[in-house]
């Protein structure tokens, strides 16, 4: 099972769906470590990546995930605009003008994404910030990949992991974005972040797998 | 939560409109992306000073762009930095051939966003410089974290450098003064109530009745430290020495002292605040040569205050009382 | 009850306090009994303009001190009118041999209060006139009751007359003014929230989450009538619309557009609702050729606002474009 | 019993203690109808009597009762200020110079209050002012003193008739004062200013009669 640039753009749909559902969750996570705008953020971002895909769907799968890049950059704002931002844009980089992606490609995406998440932001794992998820997550995907999963399992094992990642960050105190400004008192909190990258990759594999 | 407001989803975008129409004598708004401009940019040969931040800190900083301080403003969402489109589109309608000069708040989303800005007009071969503020001594500082926040520190900066672009101060020299502002600069704020972000719904955080935050930032986000609530004689200290060991400043200095409130705490509060924090001043032999009271630097209705202190020389002096003429702040003209 | 105070007794000197240092270039204080002074008072051969009131809604009045605008202002404790012998004490210091007029919000203490202090000065040998502003449309107008409140209008006349003062028009020339301001001005408010007298440690009233008070005052009294909050395009219009059949206002009139926060509504809130106003009016085919937003008539930290239309003529916009220089409104200087 | 202008300034302390010890209660009446300030405004203004009359003690009551006039006018503020104030005023013109006063000349001191009062406010009983509480106690003081009650007899009868009037008011919709401007609101409220009224002729009484 490989995908065309019509499957990444209906995962990206779900994503929007996902994101639109959990956008409550993110905001009172956000609120409580940081400013409370996480969900909307994201919320907004992935509307508005929907209404230009709605307009018309690039021919290939890079194509959507750039255009997710410079939509999400240009409609998010905050830490996670440019964060997720550059982690498309790496990731259709990566990708390349192939014409459909395959579990290797994807896992490869996922690991171009999370460099970029990391040039940007500097953060490393253990800091509380999305990193946290996707480093296990990109970990995750490459060992389904080199294992001989497809797309699906490479993408299920992904967010397994940063489930996991996320949940890891609960005990810990914020080193990097908005939360570190609490110290000690942003312990015992989930980053949203994190969370919002295991959301994203749990709609991406249920997509996929549906 | 009630607000004056119709959607939170157009919140922004909605006030923008009411200011336009409030000061279409000072600036020009446009919508798609959010930029807010001196209404006779581009000025030839000047250099663009230009900031942008989440909405919610009015009158930061879209009530600071006129003459002789911003040539344009971006206001994101409400606590929410700009997308990098609104700085690259308020670069490219203020820039007079002399560069321009990019003021972020020290926010990772700030800070990322303005980043990305700055390499897409670069590309577009504007020369442009960053300068970062961060001037919150309730954050400890270090190359581990995202390091201090930009705060009331912000508008002493935009004032003082604004001066000198319109001047004619070219842009290494409005660097150069915009690092000085940064380093001479520092900040303090507590807040007795939280705020509500309009598409949040719920306060940001709550504090009992006794209670209060110290070391709040200006996005309603909860501070270092939470304590009782005391007297003013207390609440002004607590804020004002950690800003004085922090330079440090010491008896002799010359200073501007900004008595800023959050929003919600009302000017006959404010202006006692300013009193005790003179007093204190006074009696540790520094002088306090210019001030300001106010509500400049605000998260919404948040209730509280921050204190800034700018160590002056004559020539800081000299550009903080250069003529300005702002929907905010107006002298000289 | 959280604020910034020490002793809620002695919270309008504390305040004062400060404000003098805050605005030493503007202002003279006296505490013993409180008066704000222009620095350069006695002005000779100048009507003096006087106000006063309760402390508690400041910028109102001693913000509007200075050139240009009053001569002095007497705060009395908060939410209560000052006592005579402020105002004599105002008048005996600011009397520059053309009389004095004494600007009165139409409430039964003020009244009182000015009319004592008025006798006073008129013993004294100072020709002291009396104007009371009366603006508020919440209040039905009745000879058997206390009649209408003044409220936001004061602010205007406060301008204009103290615009007319400073280019030497004479005492007959002041209150003639000053009448035609009061007949062509009115104001409604409403409050999403009630606000907490210092003395008293409580709030004044209290709303459900979903609840306003419309046709409120600017004392943290209850108003008229409690309703569900609505989204900002039906609270514009329930503040306009009654200011609009008032007076009347009518299609081709000029106005003076003045939307102002009761003090905890943020700028952001404000601007959007003077959107909404502005287009009301241009929608009736009513010229807004004036205005100020912002917090100038406050309740101390209660969130909500106010409209204020002033029917404007040539003369009314020259005297309101004349120079003023006090610490809550400059311009022309 | 006849009183000196010291028998007048013990009564105006314990007319001031009893103004601090119900400061709350005033303050809670106001908030109801007006401002709150009613309990605060009359503490300060009675506290500052004390102060005058720890200093110095005029020698005839009349110039104790003028005394209270022009401290109560200079301190109290709002609408109670120039109201008390000038209801004092007219009690001391009233006395005149006399060195003592009797049943009759109190009687008539509180006549001249209450002209003093609905002469500076304009208010006509049932607006639901102090002159709800003060016009009934005149008329049962001027029976009392014609009835040949001593001061206390006089006082207390004053008290009384100002209690039941005070009460009278809560039904009442304002016609006066900062209470008006809530219209049919204002009904069910017990108006401060005939509550405070009652309570210094309450005070009076106890101070003579003890
Ligand atoms: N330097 C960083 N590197 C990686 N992720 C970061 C960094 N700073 C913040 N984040 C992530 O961004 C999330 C917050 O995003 P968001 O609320 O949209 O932005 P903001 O903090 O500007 O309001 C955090 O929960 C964290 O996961
Ligand atoms: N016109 C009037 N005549 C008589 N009494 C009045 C009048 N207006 C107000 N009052 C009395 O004053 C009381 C309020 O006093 P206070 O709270 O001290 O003044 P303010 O209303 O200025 O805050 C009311 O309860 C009422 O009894
Ligand atoms: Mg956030
Ligand atoms: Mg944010
Ligand atoms: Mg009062
Ligand atoms: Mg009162």
């Amino acid at each position: 099972m490989a995908c065309t640039a019509e499957d990444v753009a209906r995962a990206l749909r779900a994503v929007a769906a996902v994101v639109k559902e959990h956008r409550e969750e993110l905001i009172r996570l956000d609120r409580e470590i940081g400013d409370g705008d996480h969900g909307e953020n994201l919320a907004r971002g992935f509307t508005a990546l929907v209404s230009k895909l709605d307009g018309d769907v690039p021919a290939l799968p890079g194509g959507v995930l750039r255009l997710a890049a410079t939509t999400l950059i240009s409609t998010v704002g905050g830490a996670a605009g440019p964060l997720y931002g550059t982690a498309f844009l790496r990731a259709a980089t990566s990708v390349g003008d192939a014409a459909t992606l395959d579990a290797a490609s994807v896992a490869g995406a996922l690991q171009a994404a999370l460099e970029g998440v990391v040039a940007r932001g500097k953060a490393a794992v253990g800091d509380k910030t999305m990193v946290d998820a996707l480093t296990p997550a990109v970990v995750a995907a490459e060992a389904a990949s080199a294992g001989g999963g497809d797309v699906g399992a490479v993408l299920t094992a992904a967010a397994e992991a940063a489930e996991a990642g996320a949940t890891a960050t609960v005990p810990l105190v914020a080193r990097k974005g908005r939360a570190s400004y609490l110290g000690e008192r942003s312990a015992g909190h989930l980053d949203p972040g994190a969370r919002s990258t295991a959301l994203v990759l749990r709609s991406l594999a249920g997509q996929v797998l549906s | 939560m009630k607000k004056i407001i119709n959607d939170p989803a157009t919140v922004v975008a909605d006030a923008l409109r009411g200011m336009a129409l409030a000061h279409a004598d000072l600036l020009d708004v446009e919508y798609d992306p959010a930029v807010i401009v001196r209404a006779d940019a581009p000025v030839p040969r000047k250099v663009a000073v230009i900031s942008g931040g989440g909405a919610g800190h009015e009158p930061l900083h879209g009530g600071f762009v006129g003459r002789g301080m911003l040539d344009a403003a971006c206001p994101g969402a409400v606590f929410t930095s700009p997308t990098p489109d609104q700085v690259a589109a308020a670069v490219a309608r203020t820039d007079g051939g002399a560069g321009a000069l990019l003021v972020v708040k020290n926010y990772t989303g700030d800070v990322l966003n303005f980043e990305t800005a700055a390499e897409l007009a670069a590309a577009d071969g504007v020369d442009v410089r960053t300068v970062v503020v961060d001037d919150d001594v309730a954050v400890k500082d270090s190359l581990f974290t995202a390091g201090r926040r930009g705060v009331g520190g912000t508008v002493l900066l935009e004032k003082v450098v604004g001066a000198a672009a319109e001047r004619g101060v070219d842009l290494d020299g409005c660097e150069a003064l915009a690092r000085r502002v940064v380093a001479n600069v520092r900040s303090m704020g507590l807040a007795l109530t939280a705020c509500t972000v309009p598409h949040a719904g719920e306060p940001s955080f709550t504090l009992a009745d006794d209670e209060m935050e110290l070391g709040i930032g200006i996005h309603g986000e909860p501070g270092r430290q939470r304590v009782p609530v005391g007297p003013a004689d207390e609440l002004v200290p607590a804020l004002l020495d950690p800003i004085l060991e922090d330079l440090p400043f010491a008896g002799g200095d010359r200073v501007l002292l900004f008595t800023n409130s959050m929003g919600g705490t009302p000017l006959i509060e404010l202006y006692l605040a300013h009193g005790i924090a003179e007093r204190l001043l006074a009696e540790r032999g520094i002088t306090v040569e210019r001030r300001l009271v106010g509500p400049y630097v605000t998260s919404l209705e948040m209730q509280g205050m921050s204190l800034t202190l700018l160590k002056l020389d004559d020539e800081l002096v000299e550009l903080w009382d250069a003529p300005v003429h702002t929907p905010a702040l107006r002298w000289g003209v």
